[in-house]
């Protein structure tokens, strides 16, 4: 078990845990009054999609680059 | 947000008439762009086919914005002094008090608008003209340097640096680049411009349509000497004189170029230089900038009396010495400081013999 | 010691909220918004020049850059998402007066804030020393990458000071539970910057 | 959505602070908008002087085809110092900076604006960064002219770093205002005072301080780049590294066409200000005024490649820029119509500030006129980087921008001084300065069609009739200007106390004394409609005490 396999494991199970903790938080916010809190949900949905961005980088299937011939 | 106790308005007879007299103001205005022969006037003759269709649009605009412009300040002009508060008005008097007048507002946004859209399909017209006109004949590459342009012919090594020859009537496609910084290629008589971007090869499609010379000139800022990067030409010739032109060249590049490395003032055979053509030469060629004066009488550079046997200024603007080879050496290569610029020889259109002749003339003034 | 202080400072905050506040904060609040949508323009404009660049006809990366890791940046966004999410709780808390719970989410935030930091320093150290990458020999690339990030970078910097400073007057309890407007200021200046880093990332990394 | 006087009190609008003593609390790091604005005004005018001299320096060059009155370096440098100082110094912080602090607040109702420290903080940048640029002059003052296109000015002399700071710097001093302002108009309106009942200078400064805060910001994003590219070598815009000349020109414009708009909306309120209060008359078509302006501010940020059409931008690129460009005519020609309009049938009083109003609707017309000709790409690919462009863009800006700003000082001295400005003087001025300006800038159209490209110091001997014309004119141009100032110094002394309301103008600052006090309302009023009905009583209520010698009621939230 290499370094690079244990950054991709982290990479996973933290999106995870970001955009589950995120979206959560988004529904529970959904109905809150306020200037900020439009604000507030623009920004946790967005931290939900940079969560399972970084998710699906870790799984491999975004950034999946081939190596580049020297 | 007409209310109820909103005034009738009514225009009075001094409206209609003033009215009538902008219309035939505007209409004479019209009928005068489209008959004054304005290009003709400015020097800028018409050298291929979509400079036609651009002063076509030109005299659109005009025609159309100066009848605007007409109505505007005729009626600005008008109100002015018919609605001027006169001494018999009591000191708190008020205009009709009108707030809008829908309908009116609705006729100058539509009109307006459909005028918009008018000019819209007209430039679109012309402007594809321009950009798709025929590109499958000649390719010139035309560069842009400090201070001066450089044409490359297609089969031909080398660069042309004095005039650009293109043949009337073959479609011309020509690359434009640059070599330092950012110039721009205008030639007025083509109304066609295109910036020279170093790193990025543009390109402009016409075809010649009048033989003549015109002027290229820069219109992009590019350093000390922008303002004097309007004197090479553009020169359009019959198809016999061109390829007079073009082989002439391409057997003379072959010479030039065999004989060219010498780049030092070393090549310059300063024994051979003549006084009388030397004063010649520096009265075309140099009196734009110097004087034949003192050295602190200052056109651009300085004055050139005794540059050679001034014991206050022993050196030239390099540093070198002042002597004769020096100073060819200056013509030769130009100079590029702190003082200030002056053009190389190729940009000046000097040969190795004008330089002699230009030392020999210095030379000989003290 | 500080959190205790942080729990005291949320009693006696009933009832004190008066018409001056209230339109203060509203103020306040606008302004800090525009203040936060100039400084997404002051992004916006440098990604574009990014994306403008890179797609100048060159190929990218350019000859003789490798990619990016990008396992590793994955991580470390995590990290810093990771932080926004705690940042999110921290504000949640101290509405409901749980003040306690809200000194260690700001406090988690700024840890995690500062591990961002530091996975930054090491792909710098990286790119720099390992890559022989700089932002003024490696062309567009350098340029791009290093201040984009570098500038972002900068954003999370002031940021963390700026959580800790909120952290420093909660527990000198300048805040109360009606009257806590710097807090909900750090909250979205700490969410602007996480957010930034969604597009920064998919853009460097993964496009 | 403003926020309404609450019942109880105890808000803003009842929150006035004690006015600081201190000579330098109060003139100097004032937060007082008032003060801040005459500052912005002050110092603006300080650097138009300079500007003047810099384009009297370049019109005397030009008086000869040979030039030879200073070097061509010199004359880069001056020319380039001379727009940068006129765009940067002059125009955008006398009408956002200087005009916007000093009127609108009065206007809508407020005490001060939403951040008055922020307003401090952004007037002191100004003048620091005007200093900057200055400076730049004794390290070699940059010479690419007031836009820097790389890679010229990558190579230019080391004063283009600080050229690029010190814009850096004014753009976040604007950046501030526009934020400020947005606040201020949005939250601090009193009570009753709708949008559609706001004067609609408050509209020119709402439209235009969006466009302060997100276009600057962009600037601020393309000078850092020059800047870093040419103090660290960071390859932005450098071909020969892999960068792109042509990515300046995009950074650039973002910001600098919907500058343009930053500096002629405001103007167009002055002149909405202007001319009903003189025509004793309603404004024509309020709504549709108030709503081309923002019109105009939006579709701004979509037309800037029209500056581009020779760079080599992408043939199907251009169209839209084009098009769009055009749409603008329509809410421009909407203003303008209306303005005239608002002429017909009124009681015009010739004062000095509604001569140059008048000004500013001819020259700004012919400005607006030329500018749809350079929006058609095939007669801009003819006429770009030619004289036909100074000559543009000097009718919007000096004809539009400027002749505004004369108009708004003569309109509001009296409200910043307590005096009047002599109309004796100010008339000649007015003629003078017309006469003078067209006189420069109106050869300028037929010598760019004739072939006279910009940015140079020396030109073809068929140029110089016209040249020496405008030369000469220009002198006229500067006497007109030299009366203004004296007017000034003048009745700043000696002019006609003006009272609370010289004008009969019915917006809010006329209906309290001149100078207002430091707390500008004892109540805040309450506004019942639109200000420019002239046959009904003024809309406003609570303004009873204004003029008489009542003290301000002690804040009730005061600590």
């Amino acid at each position: 078990m290499n370094l690079v396999t244990i950054e991709h494991i982290v990479a996973v199970a933290g999106g995870i845990v970001v955009a589950v903790v995120a979206f959560y938080a988004l529904y529970k916010d959904w109905k809150t009054p306020g200037v900020e809190n439009n604000v507030f949900r623009l920004m946790l949905l967005l931290l939900g999609v940079g969560a399972v961005i970084a998710l699906l980088a870790g799984l491999g299937i975004l950034g999946n680059f081939p190596a580049k011939a020297a | 947000m007409v209310e109820k106790n909103a005034p009738a308005v009514r225009l009075g007879r001094g409206f209609w008439i003033v009215t009538a007299v902008l219309a035939i103001l505007a209409i004479a205005s019209i009928v005068f762009w489209y008959v004054a022969p304005i290009y003709r006037w400015m020097h800028l003759p018409v050298a291929i086919a979509t400079a036609k269709q651009v002063d076509q649009l030109s005299r659109f605009m005009l025609a159309t914005g100066s009848a605007l412009y007409i109505f505007v300040v005729g009626y600005i002009v008008y109100f002015a002094i018919a609605f001027r508060v006169r001494k018999s008005d009591p000191p708190d008097a008020i205009g009709i008090q009108i707030h809008d007048n829908h309908k009116l507002e609705f006729w100058w946004t539509v009109i307006p608008a459909a005028f918009v859209v008018l000019l819209s399909v007209l430039s679109i017209k012309i402007w594809y003209e321009i950009t798709l006109a025929p590109s499958n004949g000649l390719v010139v590459e035309a560069i842009g340097h400090k201070w001066y342009y450089t044409f490359r012919y297609p089969q031909v090594n080398g660069e042309i640096t004095n005039a650009m020859h293109l043949p009337i009537g073959v479609p011309v496609t020509l690359n434009l680049t640059s070599a330092d910084v950012i110039h721009s290629f205008w030639v007025p008589a083509m109304r066609l411009k295109n910036d020279m971007v170093p790193g990025l090869v543009t390109q402009i499609h016409f075809t010649p349509t009048r033989i003549g010379t015109y002027q290229i000139i820069c219109t992009q800022f590019c350093g000390i000497d922008h303002s004097l990067m309007h004197q090479q030409r553009f020169v359009i010739d019959s198809q016999a004189n061109y390829q007079k032109w073009y082989h002439a060249w391409q057997v003379k590049n072959a010479k030039v170029s065999n004989a060219l490395p010498s780049t030092s003032g070393a090549s310059v055979n300063l024994a051979a230089g003549d006084v009388a053509a030397g004063k010649a030469l520096f009265a075309q060629k140099c009196t734009a900038c110097h004087a034949m004066a003192p050295f602190t009488t200052v056109k651009y550079g300085p004055g050139l009396l005794d540059v050679l046997h001034d014991p206050t200024h022993p050196n030239l603007v390099n540093g070198q010495p002042a002597n004769p080879a020096d100073a060819a050496a200056i013509l030769e290569k130009g100079y590029t400081g702190t003082m200030g610029s002056m053009p190389n020889a190729v940009t000046n259109g000097l040969s190795s013999q004008d330089i002699a002749n230009l030392v020999a003339y210095l030379n000989s003034m003290k | 010691m500080a959190v205790a202080s942080i729990t005291q400072g949320g009693h006696d905050s009933h009832g004190e909220i008066d018409q001056l506040y209230i339109e203060t904060r509203e103020l306040r609040l606008q302004g800090f918004l525009l203040f936060l949508v100039s400084d997404c323009v002051l992004f916006s404009s440098f990604i574009f020049a990014y994306l403008y660049l890179r797609n100048s006809g060159q190929g990218w990366p350019p000859a003789g850059i490798n990619r990016l890791d990008v396992a590793f940046a994955a991580v470390n966004s995590v990290v810093l998402f990771g932080s926004g999410a705690t940042m999110h709780y921290a504000l949640e808390n101290w509405k409901h007066g749980n003040f306690m719970k809200f000194a260690w989410m700001l406090i988690f935030t700024i840890v995690l804030g500062v591990g961002f930091l530091c996975g930054q320093g090491y792909e710098y150290t990286n790119l720099i020393f390992h890559d022989h990458v700089s932002w003024w020999g490696s062309g567009i690339f350098g340029a791009s990458f290093f201040t984009l990030t570098g500038m972002h970078g900068f954003h999370v910097f002031v940021g963390v000071c700026y959580l800790t400073v909120l952290l420093l007057q909660s527990a000198g309890g300048v805040y109360t539970k009606d009257k806590y407007f710097g807090l909900t200021a750090g909250t979205l200046y700490w969410h602007f910057v996480d957010v930034i880093w969604v597009v920064l990332f998919s853009i460097f990394y993964l496009l | 959505m403003a926020i309404a006087a609450a019942p109880h009190g105890g808000g803003i609008a009842d929150h006035i602070h004690p006015e600081p003593q201190s000579f330098v609390r109060r003139y100097v790091f004032s937060i007082d908008h008032k003060i801040i604005g005459i500052q912005y005004i002050i110092t603006g005018f300080v650097f138009f002087v300079l500007a003047g001299l810099l384009a009297e320096t370049i019109r005397i060059q030009l008086m000869h085809a040979n030039g030879g009155f200073v070097s061509p370096q010199t004359y880069n440098e001056v020319y380039s110092i001379h727009g940068s100082t006129m765009v940067w110094l002059v125009v955008i912080p006398l009408l956002t900076g200087g005009f916007g602090n000093l009127v609108f607040p009065l206007q809508i109702g407020a005490r001060d604006v939403a951040f008055p420290w922020l307003n401090m903080l952004s007037y002191w940048i100004f003048p620091i960064a005007g200093l900057m640029l200055f400076s730049s002059f004794l390290m070699g003052a940059p010479t690419a002219g007031w836009t820097e296109y790389p890679p010229i000015s990558l190579e230019g002399q080391a004063g283009t770093s600080m050229w690029a700071a010190a814009i850096f710097l004014v753009g976040v001093s604007s950046t501030l205002t526009g934020i400020n302002f947005v606040v201020t108009i949005m939250k601090m309106r009193a009570p009753g005072m709708t949008f559609t009942r706001m004067p609609l200078f408050c509209w020119g400064q709402f439209a235009t301080a969006p466009l302060l805060m997100i276009a600057t910001t962009a600037l601020a994003a393309a000078l850092a780049a020059l800047f870093m590219e040419r103090q660290f070598g960071v390859p932005f815009f450098d071909p020969t590294k892999g960068g792109s000349p042509v990515l300046w020109q995009h950074m650039f414009w973002f910001y600098s066409h919907p500058a343009v708009y930053i500096m002629i909306l405001p103007a167009f309120g002055i002149v909405s200000e202007v001319l009903p209060t003189f025509s004793r008359k309603p404004i024509f078509g309020y709504k549709l005024i108030a709503f081309s302006s923002m019109a105009i501010a939006l579709a701004g940020f979509m037309v800037w490649a029209h500056h581009m059409f020779t760079s080599g931008l992408a043939p199907y690129l251009q169209l839209p820029f084009m098009v769009i460009t055009f749409v603008i005519a329509v809410p421009t020609g909407i203003k303008i119509f209306s303005w005239t309009a608002t002429l017909w049938g009124g009681k015009i009083h010739y004062t000095t500030a509604m001569l140059f109003a008048m000004g500013f609707l001819v020259l700004f017309t012919l400005g607006g006129i030329t500018g749809i000709f350079l929006a058609a790409i095939p007669f801009d690919l003819h006429l770009h980087g030619t004289y036909f462009v100074v000559a543009h863009f000097h009718y919007v800006l000096v004809g539009g921008s400027l002749m505004g700003i004369f108009s708004g000082m003569y309109y509001w001295f009296p409200k910043m001084s307590g005096r009047l400005l002599s109309e004796k003087l100010g008339k000649w001025h007015f003629w003078l300065f017309f006469i003078g300006f067209n006189g420069t800038f109106l050869p300028m159209h037929w010598l760019g069609l004739e072939g006279m490209p910009r940015w140079v110091s020396t030109y073809d001997p068929q140029f110089q009739f016209w040249n020496q014309f405008a030369s000469i004119s220009s002198f006229v141009m500067t006497a007109g200007i030299l009366l203004f100032f004296a007017n000034i110094l003048y009745s700043i002394r000696f002019g006609k106390v003006a009272g609370a309301n010289p004008w009969g103008a019915r917006t809010l600052e006329w209906q309290i004394p001149s100078p207002p006090h430091y707390y500008n309302f004892k109540h805040i009023p309450t506004v019942y409609g639109l200000p420019y009905d002239f046959s009904q009583p003024l809309p406003y209520r609570g303004l009873e005490d204004e003029l008489n010698d009542t003290p301000p009621p002690v804040a009730a939230g005061a600590h």
